[in-house]
């Protein structure tokens, strides 16, 4: 009974961790700032008639069209935990090809995969890397998933401040 | 079964019945991208091998460039009528 | 050790290739973080690494495959906009 | 007595969903979007007992397959458009 409040407790560290490296990440690189493709524009715009952020909307929609910091985050922390740190440059590259895929210049989502890696190589001897992955899910889920109001005012109050967007 | 497993189970089980159920076409895309998310930490946590980590960034990126496509015609077909 | 000295060959040898194929230093266009030029600071050593870490786990440690490791990733930089389109 | 999985059952969830949804659903973009979910599905289903190289092939042709039904979608909006616009023009041919 005591292990599964520790591995609860260690769950929600690492999804606090992801959530601030690929919010931040991805906001530096300017996503809220412009739709980088025809779809993005759509769901921004569709965010927007629901009474949310129109930057916030961008965003949004900008993780579904194309694989960015969030991908990167979660398939660089399956790739730890399955092959060790190679398997983070492995990540970057196969990302970084997705990327080219879907027209994205494609900055965001490698530097993602290698800070994160970064980060589980340093936190290893506390928490594993497969606490990473849940955590992964559950941050993907507080944004595209729970509430899509609320959410995209939080992430456009965030752009606001480090002066990407308006 | 892990208790990992079972919180991400329970997120894809959510995604999944709030697809079927939601109005809109666009927001229908939002929980797409979640649940396949989920499915892919998934795949992971059940092979315990090199090969499936493969196997769950093949899934994702392809995944992705599927609601692209959508989301364009969406866009696309909004101008023509 | 010997890890880090083949991850090392693949590192100088991309950036020299780059060098040699006269791509610039870092990216013309501004800002940054939209351009799709490529360069030899940003894509040019992940790719190198990348490739490197692939061949490491199929073939084995071997300083040639090192080599051509970085070989593949310079080419693979300078002609990325003919093999995905332009956008 | 066998353990229960999880992957499995998500799986199975997402494919009775999806093809429910393909019958009752009536907008042809809704009708693609529920295929996603079908094909979400059987990708599941074909990892969970172990074949690897399948699950890899049938996820490389699934955007294939969406964008080539979107492709025809696309050319059936514009020759219904078309149509409409021929026949206000020469009313004479329409008859």
């Amino acid at each position: 009974m005591d292990e599964i409040v520790v591995s609860i407790l260690k769950m929600l560290v690492a999804g606090a961790i992801c959530w601030i490296n690929f919010v931040i990440i991805d906001t530096y690189f300017g996503l809220p700032e412009q739709p980088g493709v025809l779809g993005a524009k759509m769901i921004g715009e569709k965010v927007k008639d629901i009474g949310g952020n129109l930057h916030g909307g961008y965003f949004m929609g900008n993780i579904v069209c194309s694989p960015d910091a969030s991908a990167g985050t979660l398939l660089a922390s399956i790739m730890n935990y399955l092959m060790g740190v190679e398997g983070g440059l492995i990540t970057a590259l196969l990302v970084w090809i997705g990327n080219r895929l879907c027209a994205d210049p494609g900055y965001a989502g490698t530097i993602g995969a290698l800070t994160i890696t970064a980060i589980i190589s340093l936190l290893k001897p506390i928490i594993e890397p497969k606490y990473f992955v849940a955590g992964m899910v559950l941050a993907i889920f507080t944004i595209q998933g729970l509430d899509h109001k609320h959410a995209s005012l939080l992430l456009g109050k965030i752009a606001k401040k480090m002066n990407r967007g308006e | 079964m892990d208790i990992l497993e079972i919180v991400i189970g329970a997120v894809a089980l959510l995604m999944t019945l709030r697809i079927f159920l939601e109005r809109s076409r666009a927001r229908k895309l939002l929980y797409l991208c979640c649940l396949s998310f989920c499915i892919s930490a998934l795949i992971a946590l059940y092979v315990k091998s090199p090969m499936g980590g493969i196997t769950a960034i093949v899934y994702f990126i392809t995944s992705t460039l599927s609601s692209n496509a959508i989301a364009y015609t969406i866009e696309q077909t909004k101008h023509i009528e | 050790m010997q890890i880090l000295i083949l991850y090392l060959v693949s590192l100088i040898t991309s950036i020299v290739v780059a060098a040699l194929l006269k791509m610039p230093l870092i990216q013309k266009s501004r800002p940054i973080r939209f351009s799709f030029e490529t360069s030899i600071l940003f894509p040019t050593p992940i790719l190198a690494l990348g490739i490197e870490a692939i061949f490491r786990n199929l073939f084995g440690d071997y300083i040639t495959l090192a080599f051509f490791a970085g070989l593949f990733g310079a080419l693979l930089s300078k002609y990325s906009d003919k093999i995905f389109g332009e956008p | 007595m066998k353990n229960l999985e999880v992957l499995p059952l998500i799986s199975g969830v997402c494919c009775i969903l999806g093809g429910l949804g393909v019958v009752l659903h009536t907008n042809p973009i809704n009708k693609i979007i529920m295929l996603a979910l079908l094909e979400i599905g059987m990708i599941g289903l074909i990892v969970s007992s172990y074949y690897l190289d399948i699950a890899i092939i049938s996820s490389i042709c699934e955007p294939i397959c969406t964008i080539i039904l979107l492709l025809g979608y696309m050319k059936y909006l514009t020759t219904i458009k078309k149509k409409k616009k021929f026949g206000r023009d020469l009313p004479v041919l329409s008859k």
